[in-house]
């Protein structure tokens, strides 16, 4: 069941991922990574991750995506259906893109010591154990995140306003 | 006795510390007063003079003792793995002569400078090198080794440069300053390479330990190495002497060193700094013996050529300084195969008194043009006996003397270097040695017989030198005169002065004889000429017009040598300058230019699209990944130690 | 074969590494730089896939039960610096555009000599 | 490393030598750039401090044991092995004091710029502290550390204070710049060689005596190779052969100070690594290319005396004079003999005075005639007799005429060289002759001759312009005549160092090689 599950979603996300960088219409691009998203928190779900499920659900399918298509509807210009086209390089970087990926799979077909567990664990990893762990050892990060956040938020606006000298 | 005269010796380094003293004196104090610069420096001169003096009589006293057993007193100089050098004085009869000669013509030509360079504005400055020039040749008499001797040997010849260059404004005497330097140079490259040669075989420059040590290990090839190197040191040394005392083919700077002023060609081109090749030639005289005999005889050919070489220049010279100049360069080459026909006494004794006439004929010939306002043309003066009778009296015993008449100092010396000549069975060498002495008497009757003689002319208005120029005049006159006893064997010059061991030879007056007629041939010959006009020159010359201009023009050998200096040297410096900016600076701006250019193309590949560089950027990242997951333990090649072979 | 297939850590890495040479590709031949921001998230997910498979399989006593979840805080970190990321990104992005009229990343190539 | 217990409490002697121009220096920066008087006058101060210093260390300095005296040792980064060891022995003390002689008069021979004078001596003091470090560091780092400190001024002082003749000032100081810098690469590679090798044993270490007594870790390959490195390094920095063309060109765009610094000491500082750590710590890679550098050092004598012959301006005629001087100091290196080392340290002294002098001079003649062309001078002697004599010291000097110092030095390394590589050697004495030829035209060119109308109105030097012909002269002559000071020094820095035993142990023992 598990398995079936898994190969749904994992090929459902791989190829709505595949459908991003192909696809001519940056719109539906953007309509796919959110599939993609979508098909990941799905996989986060199968590996015991809920809460990280509900997050990758709340931030990346809806937050980013649809500011995503919010920055495409602010900057489109010209045919919709030629607005995702690839660059002159396209293939050496599909070539590089796809070494990378043949020396990756080699690496995880030969190396055998994982350590893997002989089971995998089930109980805990709620997500009380998640935050008590955000707010006892990752203390810090966790502020610099924040910290992080609002100087984000803040650049994000200066940014996106501009600066008018002239008036 | 012989212990009270090894104190006075002892004192020997005063001679040229007192006149080195007076240079500093004048250089650093009284450079601005004329007066006391000069009494300073003829102050310093005499009393050498008088030192010089006495350690010649202490010399006689001594006898015998110290012919065998010369007064030594060394303290070292310098002290460093594999070179030990001493600086010393050494008092044996030949430093004893050389000193009295060298003070006694460097005090007359100070005091005749008195009045020759009255007025001169660089009157001080002219004082102080002569004050330099006594301290560094007295300096070389003394020497004891023979880099001392070397070193001293420079600083006369930086003297020279200095005093022939003294009127530095004009061009002609900067040229022929820079002349004498260079080419004694030549020689001196020569004479540095014997020395070192001479130090790494037999570990000492000193001239006794020198000669002791070539005494023990002549035969000894495990010192000396193979039987040539001692005569090829004997020749490196030779080419200092060449140099120095204007052998062919080194000759070319004497005639043109006569434009410094009259008094220094006097003291330094004629009586002192020229012999000095002769006197290194008479100290090292054991080396030259113990190598190969052609080592000698190579000596006495180039003497003996340059005598009839120079001789026969000065007869086509007009200039009265030329022509005294080509007779000293004549005289040296007597000295010379004096030398090599292996008689040091006749050698010495030819040095001292030629240091007497000639010393004598050039003050005279200064007088001269003294009172002619700088004339030197021979053809422009005549009749000048009248005018000026001290300087023609003594200048016409200096042309005696010259020309070998008896009882004058030259027909003694010249007359022992011939007999020398003909008796260590050198015919050849002999017959030259006549034929130069002929044309010695004719060339310089000619010139007296044309300055003094003949008619007046009307432009000139010449009148006697002052008093200051006159009594050294007389005094080397009688010196001329009086000098040439010495050699009488009553008095024994030659029981002092010899090499090896001494045979009494009694005067052979048959062979006098021979050279006494030469000498008057060329006299009466002269008189023909230029008095009676019985042989007209002007038809002998026509006559034989090649002859006649290569004589005049001095065999063109400087005009060859200018013509290796201008195409040959400066060519090749051209060539390799050029070589040094196109080729080796080619190279180094070509590096240049290919790293700009190779910036230039490579340049191009940073094309700003973040995305190429991303993709290099993660290619080498692969690579790497690949390196790290694959290649476990190839990492060490990469230790460049060991691509060196380096590390034990 | 199905069968006996289990889906375990290798399986899911190479899900992971599917996407982000997917994404890397997009990063390298994607005109468009919005798309180009796209792969980047895709990129960033597959980070959090590798991190959650690791901490989902990899695990043994000594690393005690409150620390289990170490991946998990380390995917959510990605998180949050991907949402940092993507603001100021399109925020970039529509300042050049306001700028450039363009969002060619063929057009930005003033990054060179 | 016997310090005595007299000596060792002068350990502070070495630092306050080197801080005292760094002191002048800070004390500059804080001036108003207007006090240029006061800026010069604390600028002479800081280096009469150190040349005091330096010269009681010379007098003071007992030959007896020799060795390192008035060492100095702070680790200071102990897991590297580096340490800020000073010291000076018989080879390296000569050189501190030329080093101290040169940078006083080179302040004096700076007397009457009067563009950006602050900044002019800042970078000036910097710059001989920097070269006064190389020679007392007994630690290889330190000693590259000083060397690098170096390059930098002098970029910028050939840039802004330099003369523009056959090229530009900027194309000088760029070639001298990237030539050092290259050789410093090589010698950075070699001394990063030297180092692991070195530490091979789990001790590193850059301390010259250690690295030398290490022998036993360096196999011959690694010794010719490690060497090989050094003689492009130290060599280019020497102005050897094909690696010479910075050095005229250079000279010819640097101002008078830089030009007397750059080749009274700086040139030196690799004649002195080639003897310190080239032949010390690698002597079998030395004995290796020991043929072959005196071989180029031949050339280097006979080609640049021939190319300074058909030059024709007065800073180029010393440029290539100072590549062919420096032959003979390279001839002597490939000697391997403890005489030739005295010798090629006598000589780097002499030649660093005299050069010195000859670049204050010319500075003076071109300061106020404008030209340092040679055909447009002439008959200056009349007009500025005490120049001509400072003039032509430096001429006898670098004619190697006896009595001055260089005379000496030369004779010394003949007679080293003569015994091992007598062909070489002897074609090097041939370059005395050429030497006197170009030198002796040169003077007369600019010295003699007709008075000339146009310089009627120069002035003699005189006041603090003097100071540079007085030091030299005097140094000139009293080490030339007084050879034993000088070179008794260096001969006791031969022996004492234990260089004496290396060369010993190498020297090809060719006893006799041309009869």
């Amino acid at each position: 069941m598990g398995t079936i599950v898994f190969f749904i979603f994992a090929i459902l996300s791989i190829a709505a991922a595949w459908m991003v960088v192909t696809s001519k219409n940056i719109v539906h691009s953007a309509l796919y990574l959110a599939l993609s998203f979508s098909g990941v928190a799905v996989l986060y779900i199968l590996m015991n991750a809920d809460f990280l499920a509900a997050v990758q659900l709340l931030i990346y399918t809806a937050a980013v995506s649809l500011m995503v298509i919010f920055a495409v509807m602010l900057t489109l210009r010209g045919d919709i259906c030629e607005s995702n086209t690839e660059n002159k390089s396209w293939f050496a970087g599909a070539l590089v893109s796809g070494l990378l990926f043949v020396v990756i799979g080699l690496v995880v077909f030969t190396n055998a010591d994982w350590r893997v567990l002989a089971a995998p664990w089930t109980s805990g990893g709620s997500a009380e154990d998640f935050s008590l762990l955000l707010l006892t050892r990752y203390m810090i990060p966790f502020e610099a995140a924040a910290v992080l956040l609002t100087v984000a938020l803040v650049g994000a606006v200066i940014l996106a306003k501009g600066v008018n000298e002239s008036k | 006795m012989f212990k009270e005269m090894h104190d006075l010796f002892q004192w020997a380094w005063l001679i040229p510390f007192l006149p080195f003293l007076s240079f500093l004196i004048i250089a650093f104090v009284t450079k601005r007063s004329k007066r006391l610069s000069s009494t300073i420096s003829i102050l310093a001169i005499l009393s050498s003079l008088s030192l010089a003096v006495a350690i010649g009589l202490g010399v006689i006293q001594s006898g015998e003792k110290i012919v065998e057993h010369p007064a030594i007193v060394n303290v070292n100089w310098l002290n460093i793995v594999g070179l030990q050098i001493d600086f010393g004085t050494i008092v044996d009869p030949l430093s004893a002569m050389m000193l009295f000669v060298v003070t006694l013509v460097a005090s007359m030509v100070q005091i005749y400078s008195l009045g020759y360079m009255h007025g001169d504005e660089g009157f001080s400055r002219y004082y102080a090198y002569q004050s330099l020039f006594a301290s560094s040749m007295l300096g070389m008499v003394l020497a004891t080794n023979l880099l001392q001797l070397f070193i001293f040997w420079e600083l006369v010849g930086l003297c020279s440069y200095l005093l022939i260059g003294f009127w530095f404004f004009k061009v002609s005497a900067r040229e022929a300053a820079k002349k004498a330097f260079i080419t004694t140079r030549v020689g001196d490259f020569g004479l540095l390479l014997g020395m070192l040669f001479l130090y790494v075989k037999f570990g000492t420059l000193d001239f006794v330990a020198l000669s002791v040590a070539m005494n023990t290990n002549i035969q000894d090839v495990a010192v000396i190495g193979t039987a040539g190197y001692v005569t090829v040191m004997a020749f490196l040394v030779f080419m200092g002497p060449v140099g120095k005392s204007g052998q062919f083919p080194l000759h070319v700077w004497l005639p043109d060193a006569m434009e410094g002023p009259t008094p220094v060609s006097a003291l330094i081109h004629a009586a002192t700094m020229v012999v000095a090749g002769v006197y290194l030639v008479a100290r090292m005289f054991f080396l030259f013996d113990h190598a190969d005999p052609m080592a000698l005889q190579f000596i006495a050919g180039l003497g003996a050529f340059t005598a009839i070489f120079a001789a026969s220049i000065a007869i086509a010279q007009d200039d009265i300084k030329r022509i005294l100049a080509y007779s000293t360069l004549s005289q040296l080459g007597y000295m010379m195969f004096a030398l090599g026909v292996g008689s040091l006494t006749a050698s010495m004794f030819h040095l001292m008194t030629h240091a007497f006439f000639k010393a004598l004929m050039f003050l005279g010939a200064g007088s001269v043009i003294y009172a002619m306002h700088h004339k030197q043309d021979i053809w422009e003066m005549g009749g000048l006996w009248k005018k000026m009778p001290i300087t023609g009296t003594t200048f016409f015993i200096g042309v005696l003397a010259i020309s070998g008449v008896p009882p004058f100092a030259g027909f003694w010396s010249k007359d022992e270097i011939l007999a020398h000549a003909l008796h260590n069975g050198h015919p050849i060498i002999y017959g030259v040695g006549l034929f130069t002495a002929f044309l010695t008497a004719f060339y310089m009757s000619r010139l007296f017989f044309v300055v003094f003689m003949g008619p007046e002319k009307k432009e000139n208005h010449p009148h006697e030198s002052p008093w200051s120029m006159t009594i050294p005049l007389m005094i080397l006159a009688f010196f001329s005169v009086f000098g040439g006893f010495v050699a009488l064997p009553e008095h024994n010059f030659a029981s002092y002065i010899h090499y090896g061991t001494f045979h009494h030879e009694p005067i052979a007056w048959g062979l006098a004889g021979i050279s006494v007629v030469a000498g008057l041939l060329g006299i009466g010959l002269a008189y023909a000429t230029y008095i009676k006009k019985a042989i007209s020159a002007e038809k002998v010359a026509a006559q034989y017009s090649g002859i006649y201009k290569l004589l005049k023009n001095k065999y063109y050998v400087d005009e060859l040598y200018l013509w290796l200096i201008h195409h040959i040297m400066d060519g090749l410096a051209k060539i390799l300058y050029w070589f040094d900016i196109y080729i080796v600076d080619g190279v180094v701006n070509g590096l240049a230019l290919i790293t700009r250019g190779s910036g230039r193309v490579l340049r191009r590949t940073n094309t700003g699209q973040l995305q190429t560089y991303a993709m290099v950027f993660f290619f080498a990242v692969v690579i790497i990944f690949m390196v790290f997951a694959f290649g476990e333990g190839q990492l060490s090649a990469l230790n460049p130690l060991a691509t060196l072979g380096g590390v034990k | 074969m199905i069968g006996n297939f289990s889906v375990g850590l290798s399986t899911y890495l190479l899900v992971g590494a599917m996407l982000f040479c997917i994404g890397l590709y997009g990063v390298f031949a994607k005109r468009n730089i919005i798309a180009v921001l796209m792969s980047i998230e895709l990129m960033l997910n597959a980070v959090n896939i590798n991190f959650i498979a690791f901490n989902r399989f990899i695990w043994n006593e000594k690393i005690g039960v409150n620390y289990l979840l170490t991946g998990h805080v380390a995917a959510l970190f990605v998180i949050v610096v991907a949402a940092a990321e993507v603001a100021v990104g399109l925020a970039l992005i529509i300042t050049i555009y306001r700028n450039r009229q363009s969002t060619d990343v063929d057009d930005l190539n003033w990054l060179k000599w | 490393m016997t310090a005595l217990p007299t000596v060792s409490s002068m350990s502070m002697l070495l630092p306050f030598t080197l801080l005292a121009p760094l002191a002048a220096m800070l004390l500059i920066v804080f001036l108003p750039k207007e006090e240029t008087k006061t800026i010069k006058i604390i600028a002479a101060m800081g280096m009469l401090v150190s040349l005091v210093l330096s010269l009681y260390a010379f007098l003071n300095y007992q030959w007896e044991p020799g060795g390192m005296q008035y060492t100095l040792t702070i680790p200071w980064v102990p897991d590297l092995g580096v340490n800020l060891a000073l010291g000076v022995d018989g080879l390296s003390l000569p050189m501190l004091l030329l080093t101290n002689l040169i940078g006083f008069a080179s302040i004096y021979a700076s007397w009457n710029i009067d563009k950006r004078v602050k900044e002019f001596f800042v970078l000036l003091l910097i710059l001989i502290a920097g070269v006064m470090g190389t020679f007392i560091a007994r630690d290889l780092f330190i000693f590259f550390l000083f060397y690098e400190i170096v390059v930098i001024p002098i970029y910028i002082m050939v840039i802004i204070w330099g003369s523009t003749k056959r090229v530009t000032k900027e194309y000088a100081a760029m070639k001298l710049t990237i030539y050092l810098l290259i050789g410093s690469a090589f010698l950075l590679v070699g001394m990063v060689a030297l180092y692991l090798a070195a530490g091979a044993n789990g001790n590193p270490t850059f301390m010259f005596d250690q690295l030398s007594a290490r022998q036993d870790l360096y196999s011959p390959a690694f010794q010719k190779v490690a060497f090989a490195l050094m003689i492009v390094g130290f060599g280019s920095l020497i102005s050897m052969f094909p690696f010479h063309s910075w050095s005229p060109d250079g000279y010819a765009g640097a101002p008078t100070a830089v030009s007397m610094i750059h080749a009274g000491v700086l040139k030196k500082i690799g004649g002195y690594g080639l003897i310190r750590l080239g032949i010390y710590v690698l002597p079998v890679g030395a004995s290796f290319w020991a043929p072959y550098i005196a071989t180029l050092a031949v050339i280097s004598v006979l080609y640049a005396a021939f190319i300074a012959l058909a030059q024709k301006d007065l800073k180029y005629v010393v440029g290539y004079s100072s590549v062919s001087h420096m032959g003979y100091v390279i001839i002597a290196v490939a000697a391997l003999n403890p005489t030739a080392a005295t010798g090629a340290v006598g000589m780097m002294f002499a030649h660093g005075v005299m050069a010195a002098l000859f670049f204050s001079m010319i500075g003076f003649i071109y300061e106020k005639t404008h030209t340092r062309n040679i055909a447009d001078l002439g008959g200056l002697a009349h007009q500025m007799p005490r120049l001509a004599i400072g003039f032509m010291i430096a001429g006898m000097a670098s004619l190697g005429l006896p009595g001055t110092v260089n005379f000496i030095t030369e004779f010394t390394i003949f007679m080293g060289v003569i015994n091992v590589l007598p062909v070489h050697a002897i074609l090097g004495i041939a370059g005395i002759i050429f030497t006197a030829v170009y030198i002796l035209r040169t003077i007369a060119n600019v010295l003699f001759g007709p008075r000339r109308a146009e310089w009627d109105h120069l002035t003699d030097i005189r006041g603090p312009e003097l100071v540079p012909l007085v030091i030299f002269g005097f140094v000139i002559f009293f080490a030339g005549i007084f050879p034993n000071v000088l070179l008794g020094m260096i001969d006791s820095g031969v022996t004492s160092s234990g260089l004496a035993k290396v060369l010993e142990t190498v020297s090809q023992a060719k006893i006799g090689g041309l009869f």
